[in-house]
Parts: C-alpha cells; structure tokens; sequence
C-alpha cells in the first residue's frame, strides 16, 4: 500500500487501463463498462477475432499485445484473478469476425472455467468459439497435478505467431491446430530471489532465506514446489536450459525462438547477462538460436526473478513470427 | 415432516436461508481457502448471495421456483469472478431450467437439474472425484437426489445434504489435483475443500439455516 | 548479492554487455577491450558521430538508445560509476565523423570530469568535440548546489532529438545550440517508495519508514533531500507536474512532451496510473500534451519509484522527436 | 635537513611512499567516503597506485623525475574511473611535463606544475576552494610552494604538505557544494573532504611514510 503508488485500494487496474487507454489510443480502445480492450486497426484478411485475457498483474501481458498483426482484444481480469466470464463474453462478441473468435487461453482453473461458460454462452448466441490452451510451465508437469501445466511466457509467443496467422485469412480450425501443435513444444521455467509486493499491504507475498532461490515459481505469487541454493547465473541458466531442451527435444529441422522474460524487478543488466548464458548452453549443445526476446514480457507484478521459455520452431514458425506486428508491447 | 409443495415462496425461502448461512460462515469459509487457496472464497461466495438479494426481491411473488433460481444464477454467472462463482451459477441455471415453468418443484426436476449442474461443472472445469473440489460435494448430492425415488422435496434435498456433507468430511483426506492448492503438493492435506462446503451449505440451506461450520466438519 | 542473479561480483556490467551485443547484433556492435558499444547503422547524411554514456544500472540508458537515428555510440561505466576517460576517448574517435563528435553528457562531477578530460585529448588528437549537458533534475535546483541540477530522465528526449537533427547533416555548432536550448526546456521530478538493492550485498541502498516517500530521489542511490508521505498517486502527480510547469513555463506556442518513467520496479500497472494522473492535470491546466512515453527508460537499478519529465516542445521540435528510430529499446 | 638534489630515485621513492600510505590508511579513507560520499575513494586511490607500480618499475634506472611522474600520470589517467582518478592523473601529468627532460626536480618545476595541476583540475571540475574538495588541499600546496622561492625541492614539499594538511582540515568544517555530497545539503557537514585528504597524503609521501591518517586529521 505504501509502496505501491495508486489511488487507493482496488483502484490499480482501473487507473492502469484507462491511462493505457490514454496513452496508446493510436492503437486501442477500452471499453471501461465491460472492462475489455480491443484494437484500433487489424488487417482486413482476419476472418477469425483473437481473444486473450487472464489476472492482471502480468502487464504488458495482455493488453499490451492488443493491436496488429497480434490480438484483436483482451480481458483483464483483478490482479491475478481470472476476468469475469461476461466480460469475456461480450469482448468475443466485439471482436469476433465471419469465421469467429478464437480463445487463447493460459491453463489455470479460473481462466479456463471463464473462459469455458463465455463459449457455452457464445455458442448459445450462435457465435463460432474456439479455444488454444497455452500450457508450457515445466515446473508444474507432473502426474500428480491433473490441472496440468500452468500456462506463461509461452503465451506472448502464441499470440504472435497466432497473430500472423490469422492475419493470412487462416479460419478457426487451422488456428486451433497451429496453436495447440505450438503449444506443445513451448517449455517455460521460472525463478526468483524474491516475492512480489501484495498491492493490499506492500508486503512481500513470501520471505525466501538469503542465499535461496524459489525454482519452478509461477506468476500469481504461489511459491514453487522447491527451494534451491542461489548459484552462479552461469550455472542455473545452464541446469534450466538442459532442463527445456530435455522436455522439448526440439528436432533436426527446428530451430528455437527464445524468450528470457523478467518477473518484475529484476534489471536489464541480469536479463541480458541470462540471455548471454542461455546462448552459450544452446550454442555448445548445437541448438540453433533463431530468434530471441529479452525483456519484462509477463510479469509477476514486482516478483525479482526470471523465466526462460523456448519454443521449437519450424521455417513456417518463424515466417509467422517475423511479421510485422504493432502493439504497445512489441513493435516490428 | 415436511409439506410436500415445494413451491415458489419456499424456494424464496431457501435462497434466504442460503445467503444467511453463508454471511454466518464466511470467517470460516475465508480460513479454509487460506490454508488451501489463495482466502478469498468466503468473499466469493458472499459476493453472489449479496448480488443475488436485490435479483430474488425483483421476482414477482406469484413466481415459480424457477425465476428465483433463475436470480440466483443469473447473480452468480454475472457478478462473481474466481473460479467458484460461476461454477455455482452453472448449477444454480441449470437447476432453473429443469424446474420449469410449473408452480412447484418436483423431486423429479431437482434430480434431473442436479445431475446436469454437475455434468455443466465437469465440462467446463474438468475436475473428477476425488480432486478436492466443489465436485465432491456435489455429485454425492446428486447421487442422493438419485436415490430419492417418490419422496418429498424437501426430504430428497435433506438427504441430499446430508450426502454433501459427507463428500465434504472426505475431501480433507484427498491431496489437491485441481486448482491452485495442487501446485503445492502435500501441503493442502487435513484441509476440508472450501468449495465443497459451499455447495453443502446450499442443500442444507433448504431445510435450515447453519450459523457454523465447525460440527458438520468435525466427526464422520 | 543473492538477490542479483550473476555470475561475480564485479561481473554484472561486463556480461550484460557481450549479451546485449549479441541480442542486439543486427544493430550494435560492442567493442569489449575499450569498453563502448557503437551503431552498425547510421544515416549517410550524419556529419557529427553522437556519444553518450554514464554509469551503469540506468538501462537501457545509454547503450539501449544506441542504432539508427539516435546514437553512434555510448560508453557504460561501472554500476553508478562514471565511464573512464580513456574509455571516452576511444568511443569518441571510433563514432567522430568529419564534423567532429558530440557529447551527451548528465551534469554529475564524475561524468563531467572524465568527457571532460577525453574532450582535452580529442583536442589534442586534432578531432573537433563538443558537448550538451543534461541538467534537467528540478530537485537539485538551488543555489547551495554548485555543481547544478542533475542530468536524468531528460537525456532519451534529448538523444532522440539530437540524432534526429543529426540525421539531417547539421554540424556540431547548429547541434549544440539546438542540444542546449531544448536541456533547458527540459525538467524531472523523482519519488520513490523503495531503495534499490547494492549489487555487492543485496541490501537496500537505504530504508525508507512506511508510508513514506522519498521526494526529488536521485537515479545513485543518494536519497533525496527530504521525505514525504505517502499520499495517493493522483495527489503526487498533481504536486510534481505543477512544480514541473512552474519551472518550465512553456510559452504558449508550446506543446509538452511527457516521460513517465518506471525507476525499476514499480510496476507497469502504477505507470500507467501516473500517466493517466499526469494527462488530467495537464488537461485541467491548459497545457497541451502533445507527445509521451510510458515505460521503464531510464532507471537506477531495482528502485521503487518514478520520475515525470516534461519538455517544452515547439513545432520543429517535435519533427525532429516524430522522426523514425530503430535502437534497441527505442523504436517507431 | 634533507640533500638538495631531488633526482629520479629520490621520485621514485617519493612514488613508492605515497602508494605505502595509500595503503596504510586506505580504510580510513574509506570511511570518510562513507559519511561523505559513496564509500569508493579508499579503493579508487588504491586501485590508481596499483596500476601505477608495474609502470615504475618499467621505467629505466637512468631516469629523470618526469618519467616517474609520468608513469603516475599513465596509471592515474588511463586506468582510474570515478570522479578523483583522473584528477590525481592530471595533476601528475601537469608537474612531470614541468619536471622537463631533466635529471633534477627544481623547487621551481614543482612550483609551476601544481599550478598547472590546480588550473587543469579546476578548469575540468570547475571547483572553486571552498567547495570541499581536493582543491582545498591542493590550493595551499600550491601556494606554499609559490612563497617557497628558492628554498630546497624536499623543503618546499614540506612545507606543502603541511599546507595541505591545513586546507584538508578546514574543508571539515565546509558543506559540500559539489560532487554527490551536496545533493544531501547539512548531512556531509563535520567530515573532512577524502579527496582533499589524498592530496595531502601524496605531498607528505615526499619526505615521509603516514600510516595513519587520525593524528593529521585531528587538531589544529
Ligand atoms: N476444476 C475445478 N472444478 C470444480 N471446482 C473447482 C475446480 N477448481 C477449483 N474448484 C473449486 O473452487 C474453489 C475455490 O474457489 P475460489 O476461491 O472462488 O477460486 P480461486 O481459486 O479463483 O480463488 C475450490 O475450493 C474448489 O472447490
Ligand atoms: N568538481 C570537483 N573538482 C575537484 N574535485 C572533486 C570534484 N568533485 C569531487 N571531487 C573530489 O573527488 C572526491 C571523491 O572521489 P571519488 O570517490 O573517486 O569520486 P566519486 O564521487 O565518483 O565516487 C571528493 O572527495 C572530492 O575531493
Ligand atoms: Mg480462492
Ligand atoms: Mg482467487
Ligand atoms: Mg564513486
Ligand atoms: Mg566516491
């Protein structure tokens, strides 16, 4: 509360969105009654409407990506709690096309539960709906997690390369297809030195001992399932590359797209020495490193850690990726 | 014993019952989804019953059950975000539409209206028996509503609470595979689910009024 | 130290650099012996190589805003720590064009004295150097402080400018008019509600009471001159963008340009508070918000707060500020 | 009394002390950083004397002062970042360009040097005496060496130094109005300025070794 600088409690997300609003309403609209965002322009071959949401406090995760050749709009939800299942309704209502509107949707109980009474409303209202599952978090892949793997950094990938596709004319099933296929070589894991500040009381959300790390943390504030030592970037980046590629076992025609993401407060200069070591491990395993991102992607609000995602990636992915895309959050 | 008709102004009645039982509960509510969640199910809950109010006060009093089930699911679909919120809409709705336009409610429409909340409820949230959630509560209610045969409303939902509250005593044994409490192994174990007891609370909100949790969670 | 993900002490600006350099590769190139990182891409019609630089821990400042239309080059120093002379000197010959270099240097002691000293032995080298200083800190502006205000959030306006004006073949005398006019059109306010954490130890640099502020906060880790309560975002702004206008005066041809910026960890949710804030006081006091930014521009490690630049612009101005830039951290 | 002839050995051993009492005392400088500054003029000062041995060493037995000093000079300029790093090297590289190609330091090359070392360092720090900074030390050296007319090269460095010493005492008493002090305005008041204190120590290693900086700090 002390630490966070805002108009009193419950007012953060409001305030944020209508100052977003303000400050990119070149490219978006905000429709502040039901609480989405929709973009400005997007290409006229787009037969299918994107549609993302999910908690907020993930910024620039997802209305940032709001805008062309990525999503035609976003829900966001309090801050790290699922947006409301109307309000998903009635933005799949605003941006759905002639082929519908397709659902990008982060695995967590809350979203996909919104997410899935806002298709059985949609279907009612005879509105074509159609859902990718991003699911890439490594940390949370285990038999005895029948949620499933939480969905991440990955995300921000999808809705790009979903983005182009769509932007080809690509009608709802090839979407699906392209983005669950996707989906399933995205592997992403987390770290952090320290918790993010609960916006309520400016405390941290959890106390680490010095000298630990929470390893496989997720964005919402719960802990991860283990504790490690704090080592050498040089070493952890090298454990947690292995670690994807394990996972991934991208094949002999792929390439990887890598995203080394900040949590909140970490600086730029330790993405980049991340970043440093991650092509150093990709290079010395053979692993060709084709296309990267370094930067705050989806966050954690204030968390002080990193995630790495690396997603398998053939030439027809990459294409896709490479358009051009002109969102207040990534621009080319 | 129980009057048989289970008419409009006893679902009314019911839907009363509801909101007071979960307004008397909600420290307890809110405690449980801290140790198991993130503690805000008791606020949760209390949002849709407090939506609900001016809904069911709108209805017009020769109504039948359906309208004021109608409210209360129409509050919980529209105003609650989380993820309990509209999934007690979705059996509240379809609880409502196996009423029909009649002036009672039969056995017959409860059973049928129960079983397709539950199956609403595991398509859209996937969760099976035995994954600590509202499901455990729920579908041994519905089992019990099954079993009902000819018996009088009001008796078939007693029983029906009765079976809740068991699912509920059994969720405290189950390790969490859904949710946010399964990120966490272990550490969810001994705790009873929170959704779960939402959900006994409704079916026993139409018999009677429960000002606290504690006895029913406690023996076996 | 096991909040900072590194890989040694003394490590952390050397391996930030070789990553940046390779994330960046199609735009930079980093010279790892001399310590500066240089454009791959300029305009043709540039006749004076632009050079910046500073202590570290500002990112992306400086090397961020290195590539086309800004700058040629930019020298980081250690963390807070002004780059060395030598350092300077050879960044400066490296980027100099037939009309000489100029430099772009924030008013503190350290950076004066060794652009200082590198300007005396490009003299000597026979290469025609000039600098503008950056002096736009509005809480350092009082007569006990002779050194003057600090240089802060103003620099990235002032770059994008310059290399704009750059870009069309002005000299270094039309640059340096041009420079210091606009350094004076420029004013910054800072608050924060956190420390930054010492790279060495991982402590905070200092500790602030809760529900307190530290108002006019420098971007070293030096602590204002006073503290203030907390109060809510919109009651700050109103109080820091008045303070600015009274500075400022812009003239009534004038439009403003704004910089909200993140000091490190204050959340994008919180920035776009301000922002909003900001564009209703402006609104309410007349003054036309012709251009802003909204992000994490120039920071002082993790810190926990925000500064609010204004600049007066006039019409030719903003021509230059609208021109094309493509730089790591800086791009339209 | 000291022999008059001050020689390229005699500058090399003044160098060797000087680096002896940037060490010894490279603590205490540091602390007074602390209160006054950001903590680093200890480990900067030492970091220039380090760079500079290797550089002495390098230079021919046959040697005339000025490539003493100019080694010192090199270090200093080209291997010291922060803010006094390269003011140190200015002020050696102004006295060895004054030494000239001679075999001898003359109390009038030393006069002139400081004086360009002075005006070199206030043309780059734009300090004014007063400010609390090394020129507070430096002024008095160089003016004490002015007044010495012609007396011996070592008679006059003592007499500077005692100057110095002075003028580091009295910058104590000032309040910073450059450098990052005087962004705290009151709070660096009471401190001698660690700069200052440098400059002092580097004219008292011409006739001696200090190993402790708390008996010069202290009185009058
Ligand atoms: N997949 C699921 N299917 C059915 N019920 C679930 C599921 N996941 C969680 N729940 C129920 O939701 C309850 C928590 O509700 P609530 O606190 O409102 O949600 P949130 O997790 O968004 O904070 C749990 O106690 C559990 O009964
Ligand atoms: N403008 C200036 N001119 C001359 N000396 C200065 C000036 N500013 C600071 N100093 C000297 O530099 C000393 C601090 O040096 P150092 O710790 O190396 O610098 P930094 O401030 O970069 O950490 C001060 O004690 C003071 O004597
Ligand atoms: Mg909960
Ligand atoms: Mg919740
Ligand atoms: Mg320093
Ligand atoms: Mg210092």
């Amino acid at each position: 509360m002390a630490r966070y600088f805002e108009n009193g409690a419950g007012q953060l997300v409001a305030d944020a969105l209508s100052g977003f609003a303000r400050a990119h309403a070149d490219l978006v609209r905000y429709d502040a009654a039901d609480g989405f965002v929709t973009a400005r322009h997007t290409a006229p071959a787009r037969r299918v409407g994107l549609l993302s949401g999910g908690g907020s406090g993930h910024e620039p995760l997802h209305a940032g990506y709001v805008g062309t050749g990525m999503l035609d709009g976003a829900c966001p939800g309090r801050v790290f709690a699922s947006p409301h299942n109307r309000q998903i309704f009635r933005a799949s209502r605003a941006v759905a096309r002639p082929g519908g509107v397709l659902h990008i949707v982060k695995n967590y109980t809350g979203d996909r539960i919104n997410f899935g009474i806002a298709a059985e409303r949609l279907a009612d209202a005879g509105i074509a709906c159609a859902r990718v599952l991003v699911d890439d978090d490594l940390a949370t892949d285990s038999e005895d997690i029948a949620a499933g793997r939480r969905g991440t950094g990955a995300t921000v990938l999808l809705e790009k390369v979903l983005g182009a596709a769509a932007d080809t004319g690509m009608g709802l099933d090839g979407l699906v297809e392209l983005g669950t296929g996707l989906a399933g070589r995205c592997r992403t894991l987390a770290v952090a030195s320290a918790a993010h500040h609960a916006p309520a009381t400016g405390e941290p959300a959890f106390v680490l001992p010095p000298g630990e790390l929470e390893y496989g943390v997720g964005i919402h504030g719960e802990r991860a399932a283990r504790t490690r030592e704090q080592a050498t970037v040089g070493e952890l980046v090298e454990e947690m590359t292995d670690a994807l590629l394990k996972a991934l076992r991208p094949g002999s025609q792929d390439s990887v797209v890598a995203l080394v993401n900040g949590l909140g407060s970490v600086t730029s200069l330790e993405l980049y020495g991340v970043f440093g070591e991650l092509g150093r491990v990709l290079d010395a395993r053979g692993v060709r490193l084709a296309r990267h991102l370094v930067g705050d992607y989806v966050t954690a609000l204030d968390m002080r850690g990193f995630s790495l995602t690396l997603m398998a990636a053939d030439r027809a992915t990459l294409d896709f990726y490479d358009a051009p895309v002109h969102t207040p959050a990534l621009r080319w | 014993m129980t009057s048989s008709a289970f008419d409009g102004e006893r679902t009314r009645d019911w839907a009363g019952r509801f909101a007071e039982s979960v307004y008397a509960t909600e420290a307890e509510l809110t405690a449980l989804d801290q140790q198991a969640g993130d503690g805000d199910f008791g606020a949760n809950l209390a949002a849709g019953v407090r939506a609900a109010g001016p809904l069911l006060d709108r209805v017009e009093a020769s109504a039948g059950p359906a309208e004021y089930l109608g409210a209360l699911a129409t509050a919980f679909l529209d105003e609650v975000g989380g993820t309990s919120g509209p999934l007690f809409g979705l059996l509240f709705q379809a609880m409502g539409r196996a009423a029909g336009p009649g002036p009672e409610l039969t056995t017959q429409a409860l059973r049928e209206g129960t079983a397709e909340g539950l199956a609403a409820i595991r398509r859209v949230g996937d969760a099976s028996p035995g994954d600590k959630t509202l499901v455990d509560a729920l579908a041994p209610a519905a089992d019990a509503l099954g079993a009902a045969g000819e018996a009088p409303p009001a008796d078939a939902l007693a029983a029906a609470a009765e079976e809740a509250w068991r699912g509920v005593r059994e969720t405290a044994s189950q390790a969490a595979r859904m949710g946010r409490a399964s990120y966490l192994g272990e550490r969810a174990t001994g705790v009873p689910d929170p959704g779960a007891v939402g959900i006994a609370l409704f079916f026993s909100s139409a018999v009677g009024t429960v000002r606290s949790l504690a006895p029913r969670l406690g023996g076996d």
